[in-house]
């Protein structure tokens, strides 16, 4: 199948505009994805027509937006192949999930003495929350490292679990190197040992076919933004056994089953976790979001996408002096890298000057530039909608780059 | 008769009604006629919860059928109780299980039925399948015991 | 002035239409309040030219949406006269702002033996937190109740304060009785003895004009969704000196300063508190509400909502049977009541056939349900969207009702 | 020169480029040219933390004007900087609390100066600010002492 890359495009309003008088390159995907236009209509669809509070509304529009947030959970559902809706937890984001398993997973299991393992290439997302909750409960935090490539060092990593290990966290998909873990591999050994795996998802969903049955990981983290869906939107998914396990984390609004005053009881899996009025706004839209990756096919998009990532790597390796950070074989569509000596931020400013945005930095991941020695880097990061033609604009930049700062 | 052709019963009566409020005037009247449940049932241990109303739901076994008895304190909710336990009430578990949902959506009580919400009484229906896997399996068990 | 009702209500699509075959009004705004046009074309916008994501991008779009952000930030500050843009925090909404607070605060200043006080007219999200919070430090939980117009008890309230008082968390107006508690004075009173004041607002700022440096409370709390902007985005405003003293909520994002393997540094404020990508389009929806309101004036919105509550008041006083409950002096414009022995999801579920929007059930306030000895209201909230001619409708509707459960 | 004229001499002279990458151009060649700071301020307590390259501003009082030197990881912030130690550096305390800041958005770098991005160089400009703030709080009060 041909990739239907100008349709797409055409699809993405924001894309066809001007920044400094040259047309944009968006290659700032992981950070942020952009919205295609049936997102955006379906936001003004819902404020026109059907907005409302949920759950315990008996009016018409109460239910037609309690509707709408309902299947779109089962959507979501089928989307990673979650085992039930009752798996399937809103939050606000990737952040927000991952703190509300290290909060409450921290109160729950972790006590003086144990072990939460994790590794240099997490986002701070994924990483202080458990550094945090470990300092609190006197718990200890240890940290897998790399190989040469930037892929784990596995043999690390299996070497720290001991019978004080109650959890690892780890990346699916590592926002700096590109990197794609062996999830499943590592989660069946976890299990073996009675650990549990917490995957975060925020760069995997919206590049790769999630099957968290599969993957048999106990949670998966995720946010709408990063797959084409709204901002202030994410998803929690957890084991249903596991969930119930834990205590709430906020509390107020439909989380509650009965409030008295001097005790509380909270109300069954999902709404145990969602605490305050929802984003029902967030959650059409990110139910759209998936609609239209699913017409896409996640596996098309996949694909897609990979040809970019060869074609960016190829061409990248053709200019001298180019050093790029993540050449692991499993890899996601992005690449980070440094152009000699010049610092990042000079060298972002420049490309940005050209049209092109691509992130510079540390990218919220401090722990692995001080692993690589290195201030920051430039990433660029594809989408679906990137091309060819738009790789051959971020190479001439560079080339353009290297002639300013000679 | 089977659960089919009640709920094709019950979906001739409302298709009488065009008007919401005519709809409603029909559940209310049958709010008012249900068949109570006995007193000694109406505990926390047979309430439903959930739902804006309170319904306690009672169900019993009796020569391969479920009897349900049921009340509320809210009449719009009898009234449905009524329609579900019309249909539901003295038909065999198996039945009950197999049993598809349709007439719900055609009666226009989808807002009040629908399992995408969790408030509604949607909890009885689910409680009222839970009711008939249980006897189903205990008498299966039954069964293989002797 | 006359309050320009015909262009108002055109500014609200949502409002133009027929449920049930009858054309809407909406009486639900306590629980959610539509949005005018311009906050849906706001949002629009934003994803069709500027959405990225924020603070650490050098490129075009991220510094035009960081801009948007912070420029939103300051309007936010001057509309409730906040001291500092470092006093508003963005959250999720009302109830993870309170969250935040009694989470951070309870850690810092909260020790066995303890007191916080709050009050039996609180919404779950202004009560089971604190209750909480209070369970899990060994603090004492007390809750002060009312007078018979449904006004807080002040003298009760006032009788629980001794030296172990650490905080009183009040509702700036109740959801439920619509009572406008004397924030003001209880403030006054707490700070003679060194006792933190948290207001909800949930209710107040799009009410009322609201000045928190004249209030001088510690925190306030509020909704976007509430004030007629986009849902998921809410904010916690805290005095500087204050919300230096709490430790950090949720990890990850802006709120780091520095991440290393055993330690992190955090970020100032107000970035301290925000982790996670924020929810750029739920802000810029938040400005663009304020925008409006400015332009239609709080004390205009609050003198017409008053004439509302006026009108409605004297027409249920004409139903025999009609139970109101509160009946505040000082009163926000809704009005809860039960028509004579009828249920209120009888009644709520008629009305709703009826074409018009109540809510009904117990508000999210349990507690004060139990305290009224009753099952539930209906309520009937307005905005400044609402009609006289839409109350002649809801008092129609009662009698219809009356006269179906005759 | 006061402030206000070398502000103006700066805006001149980026008026004369168009294009984006001719005025960055400058701004590398001004990076290249920066009066470096002595090597023994390049450490973190001089450094200026919320900037995507490192920024270390030293600050001293001479004969009632503050010099400013600064440096930096990254060539652009250089240029940048020096920029702001040509308008600001050799200027009274007074004249650097007044001074108004428009030839930023002239020139247009905004991007990089705005008060309302926290992580930009607009940090510096708040940095030395404050010096100036202190130095001249510091003189007032010796002048009240003796
Ligand atoms: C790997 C990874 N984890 C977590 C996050 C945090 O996601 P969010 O900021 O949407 O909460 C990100 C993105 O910023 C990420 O790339
Ligand atoms: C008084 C009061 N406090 C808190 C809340 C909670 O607000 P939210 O659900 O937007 O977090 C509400 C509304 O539901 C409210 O009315």
């Amino acid at each position: 199948m041909i990739f239907p890359i100008d349709k797409i495009r055409s699809d993405f309003p924001i894309l066809h505009q001007e920044v400094y008088n040259r047309p944009l390159v968006y290659f700032d995907n992981a950070a942020s994805t952009q919205k295609p236009i049936r997102v955006i209509a379906a936001i003004q669809r819902y404020y026109e027509h059907d907005n409302c509070n949920i759950h315990r509304g008996v009016h018409y529009l109460s239910i037609k937006a309690t509707e709408a947030y309902e299947e779109a959970r089962k959507e979501i559902c089928e989307f990673i192949n979650a085992g039930n809706k009752r798996e399937i937890i809103f939050t606000k984001g990737t952040t927000e999930s991952l703190n509300l398993v290290a909060t409450t997973f921290g109160k729950r299991y972790l006590n003086p003495g144990d072990e939460v393992i994790s590794t240099i290439m997490e986002h701070h997302s994924n990483f202080v929350p458990w550094q945090q909750v470990c300092l609190e409960r006197g718990a200890r935090f240890r940290v897998a490292g790399l190989s040469s490539r930037g892929e784990l060092d596995l043999e690390e990593l299996y070497g720290m679990i001991n019978e004080k290990t109650r959890l690892i966290a780890l990346t699916h998909v590592s926002n700096v190197l590109g990197t794609i873990n062996p999830v499943k591999e590592i989660t069946a050994i976890a299990h073996q040992r009675n650990i549990a795996v917490l995957v975060d998802g925020a760069q995997g969903v919206s590049h790769l076919p999630v099957d968290v049955r599969d993957m048999d990981c106990d949670f998966y983290c995720f946010s709408g933004h990063k797959m084409y869906a709204p901002m202030g939107i994410g998803v929690l998914y957890g084991k249903e056994k596991i969930l119930e396990e834990l205590p709430p984390y906020q509390m107020g609004g439909e989380m509650i089953k009965e409030v008295y005053v001097d005790h509380t009881t909270f109300n069954e899996l999902p709404f145990k976790f969602e605490a305050g009025t929802p984003n029902v706004e967030g959650v059409v839209g990110l139910r759209e979001a998936i609609h239209y990756l699913n017409e896409l096919g996640m596996k098309e998009v996949a694909s897609y996408e990979e040809s970019l990532l060869k074609y960016a790597m190829e061409k990248l390796s053709g200019i001298e002096n180019i050093r790029v950070f993540g050449t692991s074989k499993q890899k996601a569509s992005l690449v980070s890298f440094l152009i000699g000596n010049i610092h990042p931020f000079d060298a972002g400013t420049i490309i940005d000057k050209m049209g092109i945005a691509v992130r510079t930095g540390h990218h919220c991941a401090m722990p692995l530039m001080d692993y690589l020695k290195i201030p920051g880097t430039l990433r660029a990061s594809f989408a679906f909608y990137n091309t060819t033609e738009e790789i051959d604009r971020l190479i001439a930049s560079i080339n353009k780059v290297k002639e300013m700062f000679k | 008769m089977k659960i089919e052709e009640i709920e094709e019963e019950v979906v001739n009566e409302f298709s009488a009604y065009e008007d919401w409020l005519d709809k409603y005037n029909v559940i209310i009247e049958m709010g008012k006629s249900l068949p109570m449940i006995d007193e000694k049932y109406k505990t926390d241990a047979f309430l439903i919860t959930g739902c804006q109303s309170k319904v306690w739901l009672h169900a019993e076994y009796l020569d391969g059928k479920i009897i349900l008895t049921a009340d509320s304190d809210a009449i719009i909710t009898k009234g449905i109780i009524n329609i579900l336990i019309r249909i539901f009430s003295n038909q065999s578990p198996e039945d009950i299980l197999h049993a598809n949902l349709d007439f719900i959506d055609k009666i226009g009580l989808k807002e009040h039925l629908s399992p995408t919400r969790n408030n509604g009484l949607s909890s009885m229906v689910k409680q009222i399948k839970l009711y008939a896997l249980a006897f189903k399996t205990k008498m299966e068990q039954q069964g293989y015991v002797g």
